[in-house]
């Protein structure tokens, strides 16, 4: 059973949303205040292909698109349980889903696979269509917000979230592709320690042309124009009094404001 | 691990579970370990989670989460280490946390201590804030970032993040400024001093943290600390030696006191209350200091200092020890340690608990709340109720 | 989910329920050598009214209870034999009232010694219950049960004959209670029919004690304590008659143990002296060391051990713990049997080669109770908890103690099942009939801490 | 095996026979204490034998170098009249017997100092007043195996400290020291007076624990904060062996500033009555008692804030009863601590 875990970092803004500012370029925000993690959905994806593999055996490879800092992503898919890791030495920020998707089959399709997972979506962007883009490239079945799986004999079988909390159950064919939705599983904490080891292990760093390709032949479909802060909201109260008084009040705040 | 590696195998089957971990000095009541008074449930007991761990290092019962509660529950406070009539009682709350070095290994630990860990892994500490942000409190103060002066004013993650603990930081800061000490801080470069990290088993990550600080404190010819927290002051004082960090090292309570006694703080202008002191564990059983903060109190003119029924060695512990002032394990209940310490605070007839510790003090306030206490009792940090005698004019 | 345990958190709250592998193992395994037996549910109620729903809903489901203080009695009293329900009592810990003017103490069930020791000690330090010499943690109810005897057991006998009155969820649920707060608000006696003889003593398999009154003692202010030292076990009990004979002593214990090697095949007998005053207590030594053990210190037989004893006041603490750990294995479990004075040297002898059969370092003694009325005479047996071969032994040396104890005459006290089985074998058979018949009364579906005082 | 050497004509040249007649628990005139020498010289029974609490002072007494208390102890175990009872002759013996194995043989670097058996007490032994000092082996589960087993002279068992010594002095010897300070005034004695007097060989020298506190406080002399005390010493019934050093209390109180003045002191000294009062004699309680009293009234009288002890027996012994007459017992070690201002150790 060999797995790949397609991932991406991305800032932690989670605390810090009053230090965000668009930077120069107008077409990202300012990094320099905030640190970056590993993006949420990834964790999962991680998660459970580590799973699978201590199940049923077999290899677990995770790639990225980005740049040098973003090894710090890849040494903790390791220290999860990864067996090696493969960065394209390339600023995914400034690419459009589809170019990354290109350059990610490019990398997938030489490596050996039955299952390719992808988190549902990302943090910072979250298009969510990296995944169901390079299942189309690698021309193999996908499912996407994954909820929960089972392998099966040259089968997955998927079960995927709908709206108001309904389940659809799939099976695929192998090799197929995932993305996979938060609280699958509970990912596994990924202690001091562990990184540390798991600098032992591979982390191979390509570049595009190893990759056959090159910058310019990969033209960016969609382009991002700018990037604006939504203005922040009006005012904030805060309602105070028993538990009753607090509803009351609360429900009147609601429908004068036409919510209810 | 097995068994056979566990660093306390020799000794922790030697527990007979007599229960004095759960006592008091004076056996008042049996609910002074916190764990066991929030669930009064053996299990919680020390005896009972050193059972359990020997039992599931031994393949006698498997890891689940509510083992893993029940390990992280501990307040790590030593109550027990006091009272266990045993040879090996120093040895107990290491006990507690090898085993969760070992779930820590194995990654599995409960959500919201990995939460803990990770917000301190990326921001420095444990509420996950930005790190831009741990400087904050000291803005319009006046008080100079640390190059060189007597002292670095180190407040530690609950004071430089928690809103009420940051008030606690700013009056304590005005209080050594009024005193005229040569002090500075270290603001957004202040990094956690890890102790929480250490007591919840993530031996790594607490080395890290404290080479990290260690070089920082070198670099910037620190050589004495005042801290703000106990929980600070027990980590620089016990454990930044093991990594070749050797400081001179003050809990503020200690500082003051001196400050005091050498009459560069003028109190006179008093404090008029009852007031009841509540002894922080990694002030008082980690550090055995018991004095410093009550001398202080009785320095002041107007400070009627009435003890707990539990004090010193023997208090009850606010339950906020080992991150569960972040981790909660012991929350949502009457017989949350907060609460039980309040209501004890309350008996005294004093209309003040002081505290000598941010996490306490977020503890036992929110207590009080819980409680709906506020009329009856206030807590209030020592330093604050300093800063009243030697700042605030006496209202007569 | 299971719907006996929704019941139960129904009645206790979801904090003090239980069906979780780890309180199972904790209430699974013994502090002594009995072999585990797993729980079904752990409870912790807080009032009579919750130990009552709990009880019915355990007839209804017909699934055992087995009530637990503070599981200190070592003999596996307490191990759910049949699973079901351990009903941890400890939570229920008021000291309801001290009444100093007819010296009595009602507290709830759960109340341990220590909490009692030190109220009487802030509050009342002219009174005394007697103290058994177990962990703080120990419950007064718990103790009572097992007709344990403390420091004030040679002056006043055992702890069982102490107790004003009970309050009791019977088996089938309802309270019932017993002695003059049954017909009065003063908990001063047991009268007019002494607790019918249905609860103390039975285990807690005819009922659950929620309340009781304890008689309290004058304590008087300082306590000395010298050691007499004899070799000849011969000599044993016609001393402790003369000394009792002074009614002048409280806690008298002789005993003998191998270790510390200085102390092998010496009986030292230890003789606790109290009084308000150094006068006092100085006047009472000398008239004990020279008036009545005179004689034998002149003729060498015996001395006291030298140094000036240390006149204490306040807590002691109990030193069988520490006993627990002398094979750093953290197990500890002695036979105790209620016997005539004069079988002490024929006690230690056999005790002796019980012993060194399982390769085990003897500890034994007798204290005194009542004015030498009786002993309760000890054989206890440490072991290393790790190893199950040394429990094993102690398992057996124990098995041994209890026939020895029976051989001698004397009566294994809170026997293990094994030592309960023992005692019915030798029983005369009406009264065996009546204890069956009075357990079938009390408890028609046997759901009370089955196992034990089983009539078969 | 060892003979006591026991000089009679000394004794008979004898004019004062101080031995019996300075004795503070028999009140014997001087010809009384002739016959009843002689007798005990001849092996035959007396009632000094009978009456003898033990407290070895008729060492100190004697003139002429002779060893009287070690011989009544000798004639006390041959005429099988022991001042003790059986069991605790016999817990005493067992005391001596090592069940915990061999003493570890560490490498040590002079100067070298022996808790002897008080290994519990090395606590005592820190600070400046012992630094660069090793000690023998303090493992309490070993110690016996240092043991200088002179505590059987109070027990009528003389034979068993020949039987054992030899063993010990060899031990201590394997560490291969040339001097050792002793702790206890009982070592000092045993390998100093006890050893030459029955012949048995002692191959390093031995160096009095109150000699080495004198020496080093005068090495620290500018280190020391009169302490201006009031003090009473309890001089222990082994320091009667060593008179010669007894000098020491008071050059170490003086040094110090402390007033260790009152009416038992030095050969009025009175024993601390830990072995009289199990003493199987009638009366012995009550002596031990009286003695204990008399002592306790002249430290109170003379004023004594502490009561001063260097022997740990005196100190168990004694510690309550001057506790609860308001006096502080330290151990003199602490009491020198004090007075370079230090924290005592043995002070909880």
């Amino acid at each position: 059973m060999d797995i790949v875990v397609a991932i991406k970092q991305v800032p932690d803004t989670s605390e810090a949303v009053d230090v965000v500012e668009i930077d120069a370029s107008g077409r990202d925000i300012n990094k320099e205040a905030l640190v970056s993690k590993i993006n949420d959905w990834d964790e999962y994806a991680l998660e459970e292909a580590v799973q699978l593999k201590q199940k049923l055996g077999g290899t677990v490879t995770a790639v990225t698109v980005g740049a040098s800092e973003w090894d710090d992503i890849l040494r903790r898919a390791l220290a999860m349980g990864a067996d090696r890791a493969i960065r394209i030495d390339e600023d995914a920020a400034s690419m459009d889903s589809n170019t990354v998707a290109k350059i990610l089959t490019a990398v997938i399709i030489h490596l050996p696979y039955d299952l390719v997972i992808f988190g549902a979506q990302s943090e910072d962007f979250g298009s969510g269509q990296l995944g169901c883009m390079v299942a189309e490239m690698l021309d193999i079945p996908h499912a996407t917000l994954v909820v929960s799986l089972q392998m099966d004999e040259g089968e997955v079988r998927v079960s995927r979230e709908l709206e108001g909390g309904a389940l659809e159950l799939y099976t695929l064919k192998l090799p197929a592709l995932l993305t996979i939705q938060t609280g699958i599983n509970r990912p596994r904490y990924v202690s001091f320690a562990s990184i540390k080891k798991a600098r032992e292990k591979e982390l191979k760093v390509i570049s595009l042309n190893e990759l056959g390709l090159s910058r310019d032949a990969l033209t960016p479909l969609v382009i991002l124009e700018k990037l604006e802060l939504t203005p922040t909201g009006k005012k904030a109260e805060l309602i105070s009094g028993s538990a009753e008084e607090t509803a009351g009040k609360l429900a009147m705040i609601l429908n004068d404001s036409g919510v209810i | 691990m097995a068994l056979a590696d566990y660093k306390y195998k020799d000794v922790i089957h030697r527990c007979f579970r007599c229960g004095y971990c759960k006592f008091p000095s004076n056996w008042m009541e049996v609910n002074n370990c916190p764990a066991y008074a929030r669930f009064r449930l053996e299990s919680y007991s020390t005896g009972g989670r050193l059972w359990l761990i020997r039992a599931w290092l031994n393949d006698e019962i498997e890891w689940t989460d509510h083992l893993a509660q029940i390990v992280y529950s501990c307040a790590a406070c030593k109550n027990c280490v006091e009272q266990c009539p045993y040879r090996f009682h120093d040895d107990i709350v290491d006990m507690i946390i090898a085993a969760r070095s070992e779930m820590v290994e194995r990654g599995s630990i409960p959500s919201v201590v990995k939460e803990f860990l990770e917000n301190i892994q990326r921001q420095g500490n444990p509420y996950g804030n930005a790190r831009s942000k741990r400087g904050e409190w000291v803005e319009g103060m006046g008080i100079k970032q640390y190059e060189g002066q007597e002292y670095l004013y180190y407040v530690g993650c609950v004071g430089s993040y928690d809103t009420r603990a940051k008030e606690t930081a700013r009056t304590l800061g005005e209080v050594l400024l009024k005193a005229g000490v040569s002090f500075g801080v270290m603001g957004n470069d202040e990094n956690c001093d890890g102790n929480e990290v250490s007591k919840l088993g993530e031996e790594s990550l607490f080395q890290s943290l404290a080479e990290d600080n260690i070089q920082q404190f070198k670099d910037l010819g620190v050589e004495k600390i005042v801290a703000l927290s106990p929980h600070s002051y027990n980590a620089i004082k016990n454990d930044y030696p093991m990594f070749n960090g050797s400081f001179e090292v003050f809990h503020y309570t200690q500082l003051l006191r001196d400050l005091i006694k050498g009459g560069r703080l003028d109190i006179s202008s008093g404090f008029d209350a009852r007031v009841t002191y509540h002894d922080p564990c990694f002030l008082g059983r980690w550090n055995k200091e018991y004095e410093a903060p009550r001398q202080v109190l009785n320095a002041i003119p107007g400070v009627e200092l009435v003890e707990m029924e539990r004090s010193r060695e023997g208090a009850l512990c606010c339950g906020g020890g080992g991150g569960n002032f972040y981790t909660d394990f012991l929350g949502g209940s009457e017989d949350s340690p907060a609460r039980i310490r309040i209501r004890e605070a309350c008996a005294t007839g004093a209309s003040i608990v002081a505290t000598a510790c941010p996490n306490c003090m977020t503890m036992l306030e929110d207590a009080v709340k819980a409680e709906g206490l506020e009329e009856s009792i206030k807590v209030k940090d020592i330093s604050e109720i300093v800063a009243e005698a030697c700042l605030a004019k006496r209202a007569d | 989910m299971d719907s006996i345990y929704k019941a139960l958190v129904e009645i206790v709250g979801e904090d003090h329920a239980s069906t979780e592998q780890e309180e199972l193992y904790i209430h699974s395994r013994s502090l002594g050598t009995v072999e585990p037996h797993q729980p079904d549910y752990v409870v912790a109620p807080r009032t009579t009214e919750e130990v009552q729903q709990i009880v019915k809903l355990a007839n209804r489901e017909k699934i055992p209870v087995v009530p637990l203080g503070g599981g200190l009695s070592l003999t596996g009293l307490v191990m759910p034999l049949r699973g079901g329900i351990v009903l941890d009592m400890k939570r229920m810990d008021t000291i309801i009232e001290v009444n100093e003017k007819a010296r009595y103490v009602i507290v709830e069930a759960g109340v341990s010694q220590g909490k009692l020791i030190s109220c009487l000690e802030r509050y009342h330090p002219n009174l005394m219950h007697s103290e058994p010499m177990a962990p703080a943690q120990a419950t007064i109810a718990g103790n009572v049960m097992i007709h344990g005897q403390g420091d004030l057991a040679q002056p006043y006998g055992f702890n069982s004959d102490m107790v004003n009155g009970l309050e009791v969820v019977l088996p089938t649920g309802e309270v019932c209670k017993i002695g003059s707060c049954s017909v009065s608000p003063y908990w001063f006696t047991a009268h007019p029919l002494p607790d019918l003889g249905l609860f103390l003593g039975w285990f807690g398999t005819t009922g659950i004690i929620t309340k009781l009154s304890l008689r309290l003692y004058p304590c008087k202010k300082i306590n000395g304590v010298d050691r007499f030292l004899v070799e000849d076990a011969e000599l044993i009990p016609e001393i402790l008659l003369k000394i009792t004979h002074t009614e002048m002593v409280g806690d008298l214990v002789s005993s003998i143990q191998g270790l510390p090697l200085a102390v092998r095949g010496i009986h030292i007998i230890t003789i606790n002296i109290n009084g308000d005053s150094e006068k006092e207590i100085e006047f009472k030594r000398q008239l004990i060391r020279e008036d009545i053990l005179g004689e034998y210190i002149r003729n060498g037989d015996c001395g006291f051990m030298g140094t000036t004893p240390d006149l204490r006041t306040g807590q002691q603490r109990p030193t069988i713990t520490t006993v627990a750990d002398i094979k750093r294995g953290g197990g500890f479990e002695y036979v105790g049997a209620i016997l005539p004075v004069d079988t002490y040297p024929e006690c230690c002898r056999e005790g002796e080669a019980i012993s060194s059969r399982h390769d085990i370092i003897y500890t034994l003694g007798g204290r005194v109770i009542g004015r030498s009325h009786a002993m309760m005479f000890f054989w206890s047996y440490a072991f290393n908890r790790a190893d199950p071969e040394s429990v094993r032994q102690a398992r057996e040396a124990l098995h041994e103690s209890d026939e020895l104890a029976l051989k001698l005459g004397g009566v294994p006290w809170k026997p293990s099942v094994y030592g309960q089985k023992l005692i019915m074998e030798k029983m005369e058979p009406n009264t065996l009939e009546l204890m069956r018949k009075i357990k079938e009364l009390l408890d028609p579906n046997g759901i009370m801490n089955p196992g034990n005082w089983e009539v078969m | 095996m060892y003979e006591l050497k026991f000089d009679e004509r000394k004794c008979i040249a004898c004019k004062t026979c101080d031995c019996l007649t300075k004795c503070q628990y028999m009140d014997i005139d001087r010809d009384t204490a002739k016959t009843e020498m002689r007798k005990i010289i001849n092996g035959e029974d007396s009632f000094v034998l009978h009456d003898c609490v033990t407290c070895y002072a008729c060492e100190e007494y004697c003139k002429m170098g002779n060893h009287p208390f070690y011989l009544i102890a000798e004639r006390q175990e041959e005429l099988n009249i022991p001042p003790m009872p059986r069991p605790l002759i016999k817990q005493a013996v067992q005391l001596g017997i090592p069940w915990r194995g061999d003493l570890k043989i560490e490498e040590v670097k002079e100067p070298v100092l022996s808790m002897g058996m008080f290994a519990p007490l090395a606590n005592l032994i820190q600070g400046k007043l012992f630094e660069g000092l090793s000690l023998l082996s303090v493992d309490p589960r070993t110690a016996v195996h240092l043991f200088c087993q002179l505590m059987y002279l109070h027990f009528a068992r003389t034979s068993v400290i020949k039987e054992k010594l030899p063993g010990i002095i060899e031990t201590i010897a394997k560490h291969n020291v040339k001097e050792v300070i002793f702790f206890h005034d009982e070592c000092y004695g045993t390998f100093t007076s006890y050893a030459p007097a029955v012949g048995i060989e002692v191959p390093f020298k031995s160096i009095h624990f109150l000699e080495y506190l004198y020496n080093r406080l005068v090495e620290l002399k500018d280190d020391i904060k009169p302490l201006n005390l009031k003090v009473a010493y309890q001089r222990p019934c082994s320091s009667r062996l060593s008179s010669d050093k007894l000098h020491f209390v008071d050059d170490i109180f003086n040094l110090i500033g402390v007033d260790g003045d009152r009416e038992y002191v030095g050969e009025n000294a009175l024993c601390c009555g830990g072995t009289i009062i199990g003493q199987r004699y009638e009366g012995r309680y009550e002596l031990a008692a009286d003695v204990q009293r008399r002592n306790i009234e002249d430290m109170v009288n003379a004023g004594a804030e502490l009561c001063v002890f260097n022997c740990p027996a005196c100190y168990d012994t004694l510690r309550r009863l001057v506790t609860r007459n308001g006096i502080w017992p330290i151990f003199m070690s602490d009491l020198c601590r004090l007075a370079i201002g230090e924290q005592p150790a043995g002070w909880r």
